[in-house]
């Protein structure tokens, strides 16, 4: 399990570094969908297999093709991009993000009950207190975020559908 | 019309009766299994050009062709080439010393056939003629293309009697002519 | 569990390689013609003569394509399609893993195989390849959630996402027959919807669009050769045929049929249920490939949107429906009419000028 | 139809300044054209399509002739149009026009703009003929690639000599082909000695 | 086949595209290499996502100056040549070319050898009409099938000119003055036994593609061309028809025995792809009628005028041109004789697939590039005719 927890980790943080240094742009996008995976493998190691295939299902199934499809709509998709400097002149930012988080995760770590080893309830009982949480104790911000997301949809067929018309 | 889907249905209905109708019904499966089974090709079919000669045991002297290079000028894509044999003196000998098609580039349009006034080139109808060498095995000569006049008959019979008839007529006419005017008898017989 | 996993390795990519040779020779029959018939009797040799040639071809890649994910892209296309099978319950004694989110599972495993097309299309640095990954791209998202809306009114059914929970569902009845989910409304239009759904997400003839030989020459794979080139035909093969086997295991009843049961010999026979109804699957995509022409890009992914995505939805209504009406004669009339009424009303907001009968004259 | 002297009566008084002339086709043909001058082709053709008694909207043929010089004449390129009309299905009225062989001069007016389909089959003209078509809308070639230099209809084309050694057994073609060297396969210059020794 | 990749090249922006989103086109060369360009032929397209918005047509990759050869050499010599420009339907490309020679030279066919070429030329119209429908629906990706029904049926028909000219496709059968060789009493009943089946087949094809949805839905509204584009732009044959174009040279020139014969021309309303389908399959059906009374009224006589010499054939000085209705259109040879007259100083084949692809741009602009495929299928182009 450690052996496993450790290369999955090393995915996943190789996938992230990736993410954001590769210079073509498509191949960034292919390493984010190697850290979700590597976040997907994460879950099912905790024995959280719905989060797991959940993870897998929209993050790579969906949001990941979205983005490579925004790419090749938009981008020079058979191109590369200019050498593209990781940080430029501004390592500072970049180091104080991660004294931040850091700071943050020690906090969190000597604190917080999350980071509390619970018992793995296995994955039956995940996904039936999930969907009963769901539609008790988080009802609202559940159906609240469903109101926010079909409003982001109308308004996007509307933008859509006034350049189709601006297009005729 | 019916409902939407209909027409999918009808196409399926349609491949499900070939289907099975290619396991019954020869008029549906028509391809033959060309090694090992072959068609029998109509009479009329033709693929390239060959001589006809008359006697088996003697076909260079008894070859129809005289050299007259009547097809050499009517090939449209000029296959043909002929010379005509000589004698030491010089003297045309009234056939062929060369005759070569090039099969590469003949295209069996039996032109030759028709303008011959002998009767002497003839179109094969064996199509097995693929070589592995793209230039020189591509062209025919002289004693590949000749073939008999038996080869002729068997692969055409009508039109081969047709000819031989009046072939026959032909020699027989002239024959006629010939005996009043005293000259000899003609000899070997091709008949 | 190893057993289980040996089995499914072996098995299902035998199944494989006969698939392309019953393919060939089935299309063969359908358009009158013999098909392979010259490598072993009835070309039973065929396929493995296919394999060797193509691991002898040479591995010709383009040189300014993307080396590295070119070479990833058939790779990663044959994974998930085997993945896929671990989740099908096979006979009664025989699930490779029974996972607790089965169907979920699959899912998500099949969405990935759409990033394999892309990395191909993307990578060929080919302007065909690129069309084709675009299409594959569309058309793999646009049918995922039809598809998953489907396969939401069997869940709701069983109550469970475990595949092997679903197949038990559909035991008993009379011969184990009449308990499967195709005898229901809302199953027979599930297993339309989500045949249809399968045949998309595999790219299989009508909706081959991705690598529609045609218009864009082999779509993703026009610039792979060799072994590659094997890899992508094996992951779309291996794909439709777990597909064949998950539609099998939702709808047909999985691995119920007569005789079928808990022993030795009952899980034989289920068994053998099973594989029948994968054939019968495998034909039937054989046959539709045979026969129907290809859709365009865009009525594709208008009918998923404008009519399947809907009628999806309708059918789920139509589970939810059937599990309050208890009285069953109700909930059949019931079902029935709703389901019908949604597809009288899909139809005629489908059929635009676009599709109707002709008259034509003759000049005078 | 009304009969060619007709046409040509009726043409003239349309198109004030036309220089009309009847040419005669084979006796037994019966299919005589007019021959029109260049500035006036396009007045003629845009009357003959647009006169309620011709109609001809329907252009099926379009193509060029070399003639070369002779004892009575220059030498000339010959444009002629097939035209038939869909409307009142009759035809054909033949419209011929003549350029000069000169590659500079040989230009005619392009009819494309009448009848669209003209378009290809002036770009052949063009290509194979070296008629230039003024105001043709696209005028490149069509059948020949882009970078050939000639015009191989005309009479006074000569081939390149460039072409491949082809097994043929006329021995003077041979000759030619690796006299003019280029590339030969061997068995060129043999079957050459071979021929020569013959 | 596709040009290396140049970024400044590759890319333009979309026109009108301006405030929108930022969308590039993509040139996309389809052919000459490409499965369904039917031979060696280029489509230059411009695509914005899926959508044609520029094509041209490139061809002469089979150009082998047909005309050239033919002014070399004698009238008859052209004839087996014909056979190669539209490689489908030698017969009916034959009978142009003796008809355009016949016209200048004033020769007068006997009526047996006018319905003999009747019967040819109709049997390759129903043979080009039913391959063409498979070729269609092969690009609208039916994997063959309906291709191979067509196929299956062509065979007995091929085995037909087998067995009468000597050759299955390069029939070289027509003759100036008549036909080369009679059909004997067995292959006109193979002819009838051809002809009577037929309905049945087109039946069988009609029920696996007519009603289909997925066909109409691919087939109708798309490429359609105008009727008085049609006429403008000379395109002739089934494509100006199913434009509503009522024009049949069959009909026009009653030339051969046509005049005689009770058939009906087929017109579409629309003029899209779907209309070229059907007025196919109309007109195959009618050919089937001038098939029947062909081979029932066929007078005995002579199948080739016996004035005419195969040898030192000569025309007389002048022009002429002959034209018939081949399967494709308006097929025409314009022939221009010499002093001397022994071969053709000038020859030039109207084709009619050449001819009708004039308007390829016009019926393809936004359409995406799947219909682009099925509307050149539809065109029925045979390269050997448009590049002659």
């Amino acid at each position: 399990m450690e052996t496993i927890f450790w290369i999955l980790s090393a995915i996943t943080v190789l996938g992230a570094l990736f993410a954001i240094m590769l210079r073509n742009l498509v191949h960034c996008v292919l390493s984010l969908i190697l850290f979700f995976l590597g976040i997907a493998g994460h879950y099912f190691l905790l024995r959280a297999d719905f989060l797991g295939a959940v993870q897998i299902l929209i993050y790579v199934g969906a949001v990941a093709v979205l983005m490579l499809f925004a790419i090749m709509l938009t981008r020079h998709v058979t191109g590369d991009e200019g050498p593209r400097e990781v940080l430029g002149g501004k390592w500072w930012a970049g180091m104080g993000t991660a004294i931040i988080i850091a700071g943050l995760l020690w906090a969190i770590i000597r604190k917080d009950q999350l980071a509390q080893i619970l018992p793995a309830g296995g994955a039956q009982t995940s996904m039936v207190e999930i969907g009963k949480a769901m539609v008790t104790d988080w009802v609202v911000p559940f159906e609240a975020m469903a109101v926010l997301l079909t409003a982001a949809l109308i308004g996007a067929v509307v933008i859509a559908l006034e350049e189709v018309i601006r297009r005729r | 019309m019916g409902f939407i889907g209909k027409g999918l249905l009808d196409g399926m209905v349609v491949t499900a009766r070939n289907f099975v109708g290619s396991y019954f019904d020869k008029e549906r499966l028509v391809t033959v299994q060309y090694p090992e089974e072959r068609v029998q090709t109509p009479e009329n079919s033709r693929t390239f050009p060959f001589l006809v000669y008359d006697d088996n045991k003697n076909p260079v002297d008894t070859m129809r062709c005289v050299a007259c290079k009547i097809c050499e000028t009517e090939c449209p894509p000029q296959c043909i080439y002929i010379v005509m044999d000589r004698d030491e003196k010089g003297k045309p000998r009234q056939r062929p010393k060369v005759f070569d098609i090039d099969t590469s580039v003949c295209m069996q349009c039996q032109i030759c056939v028709e303008v011959c006034p002998f009767d002497a080139i003839k179109m094969d109808n064996d199509y097995e003629k693929s070589r592995y060498g793209r230039f020189d095995e591509l062209v025919e000569h002289l004693p590949d293309l000749l073939k008999s006049n038996e080869y002729y008959g068997r692969i055409k019979p009508t039109e081969a009697t047709v000819v031989d008839a009046k072939l026959k007529a032909e020699k027989e006419k002239k024959a006629k002519k010939a005996a009043p005017a005293g000259a000899k008898p003609p000899t070997g017989s091709k008949s | 569990m190893a057993i289980p996993i040996l089995f499914v390795l072996s098995v299902f990519l035998g199944i494989f390689a006969y698939t392309t040779l019953v393919e060939r020779k089935a299309l063969g029959r359908i358009q009158n013609r013999f098909g392979p018939n010259r490598v072993g009797r009835w070309g039973i040799l065929q396929p493995i003569a296919d394999g060797l040639k193509l691991l002898i071809k040479e591995d010709i890649v383009p040189r300014r394509a993307d080396q590295f994910v070119h070479f990833l892209a058939p790779v990663i296309a044959v994974i998930p399609s085997i993945l896929l099978f671990s989740v099908v319950p096979v006979g009664t004694r025989l699930v490779p893993v029974d996972l607790n989110i089965g169907i979920l599972f699959a899912f998500a495993v099949s969405t990935v195989s759409v990033l394999a097309l892309f990395m191909g299309g993307w990578a060929s640095r080919n302007k065909f390849s690129l069309l084709g990954a675009m299409r594959a791209v569309a058309q793999v998202v646009s049918y995922e959630v039809p598809m998953v809306l489907a396969a939401v009114a069997v869940v709701m059914a069983v109550g469970s996402l475990s595949t092997l929970r679903i197949a038990r569902a559909q035991s008993g009845g009379i011969l184990n027959v009449t308990n499967w989910f195709v005898f229901r409304p809302w199953g027979f239009v599930g297993f339309v919807l989500f045949t249809i759904g399968a045949m998309a997400e595999s790219a299989r003839t009508p909706f081959d669009i991705p690598e529609a030989e045609s218009e864009i020459i082999a779509g993703y794979h026009t610039e792979y050769s060799g072994f590659k080139f094997a890899l992508f035909q094996m992951g779309e093969y291996l794909a439709s045929i777990a597909m064949a086997g998950i539609t099998v295991t939702m709808f047909l009843g999985g691995y119920n049929g007569p005789g079928s049961g808990p022993g030795w010999v009952g899980g034989l026979i289920s068994m053998f249920w099973f594989f029948i109804k994968l054939a019968f699957m495998i034909v039937l995509n054989i046959w539709i490939r045979g026969t129907w022409p290809r859709v365009r890009v865009d009525q594709l992914l208008g009918f998923a949107w404008k009519v399947l995505l809907p009628m999806s939805i309708a059918n789920i209504v139509a589970v939810g429906m059937w599990h309050y009406l208890t009285f069953r004669p109700l909930a059949w009339v019931a079902t029935t009419l709703w389901l019908v009424l949604w597809f009288v009303t899909l139809s005629k907001l489908a059929a635009t000028e676009n599709v109707a009968p002709r008259t034509y004259r003759y000049a005078s | 139809m009304e009969a060619i002297e007709k046409i040509k009566e009726v043409a003239a008084q349309a198109v004030p300044g036309a220089k009309l002339e009847i040419i005669n086709s084979t006796p037994a043909a019966q299919q005589p054209a007019l021959l029109v001058d260049r500035d006036h082709i396009y007045a003629v053709a845009k009357f003959l399509k647009e006169d309620p008694r011709f109609q001809m909207d329907f252009c099926s043929c379009v193509t060029g002739v070399d003639y070369l010089q002779k004892a009575d004449n220059p030498g000339f390129i010959e444009v002629v149009y097939h035209l038939y009309s869909v409307a009142q299905k009759h035809g054909p009225i033949i419209l011929k026009v003549r350029a000069p062989r000169e590659l500079d001069q040989c230009r005619v007016p392009s009819l494309t703009s009448l009848w669209r389909g003209a378009e290809f089959q002036e770009r052949e003209a063009y290509d194979l003929y070296g008629v230039r078509f003024d105001s043709h809308p696209d005028l490149r070639r069509i059948l020949m690639w882009d970078e050939f230099t000639d015009h191989p209809m005309r009479k006074d084309y000569v081939p390149p000599a460039d072409y491949e050694w082809e097994p043929t057994p006329h021995h003077d073609t041979l000759e030619r082909t690796v006299q003019v060297g280029g590339i030969t396969p061997p068995t060129a210059r043999e079957e050459l000695e071979k021929a020569r020794k013959k | 086949m596709i040009q290396p990749l140049t970024e400044e090249k590759q890319f333009t922006r979309t026109p009108g595209s301006e405030g929108l989103i930022e969308t590039q086109t993509l040139e996309v060369s389809i052919g000459p290499q490409h499965p369904s360009t039917h031979g060696v032929f280029r489509m230059d397209c411009v695509l914005d996502g899926e959508t044609v918005v520029a094509l041209k047509p490139v061809m002469g990759y089979l150009h082998r100056n047909h005309e050239q050869l033919a002014e070399r050499m004698a009238w008859l010599g052209s004839m087996p040549y014909t056979d190669r420009l539209d490689y489908l339907n030698s017969m009916s490309n034959n009978w142009a070319y003796a008809l355009a020679v016949e016209k200048l030279a004033g020769i007068k066919v006997p009526e047996h050898a006018e319905y003999l070429r009747v019967i040819m030329s109709e049997l390759t119209r129903i043979l080009n009409h039913s391959c063409v429908i498979g070729f269609m629906l092969q690009d609208l990706g039916a994997w063959g099938t309906p291709l191979l029904y067509a196929f299956r049926e062509r065979e007995r028909i091929l085995d037909l000119f087998e067995a009468v000219s000597g050759s299955r496709m390069m029939c070289n059968y027509m003759r100036f003055g008549g036909v080369r060789v009679d059909m004997t009493s067995k292959d006109l009943a193979v002819a009838k036994n051809i002809v009577s089946r037929f309905p049945r087949f087109l039946d069988e094809f009609e029920m696996l593609l007519t009603g289909n949805e997925v066909l109409l839905a691919r087939m109708q509204r798309i490429g359609i061309l105008p009727k008085e584009l049609a006429i403008n732009a000379s395109i002739s044959g089934p494509m100006a028809r199913a434009s509503g174009v009522e024009y049949d040279v069959r009909k026009i020139d009653e030339y051969g025995v046509y005049g005689r014969l009770d058939f009906r021309v087929p017109v579409g309303n629309v003029g899209d792809v779907y209309d070229r389908y059907y007025i196919r399959v109309l007109e195959m059906r009618e050919s089937i009628k001038i098939l029947q009374q062909a081979l029932h009224d066929i007078p005995a006589g002579p199948h080739v005028a016996p004035e005419v010499k195969l040898r030192n054939f000569k025309i007389p000085p002048g022009d002429g041109y002959g034209r018939i209705e081949a399967p494709k259109g308006e097929l025409g040879f314009y022939l221009v004789s010499d002093e001397g007259g022994k071969q053709p100083y000038r020859y030039h084949v109207r084709p009619p697939s050449f001819i009708n692809l004039t308007t390829l741009e016009d019926m393809c602009l936004g359409h995406k590039v799947a219909d682009v495929v099925i509307i050149l299928g539809s065109i029925d182009i045979v390269l050997g005719e448009v590049d002659r």
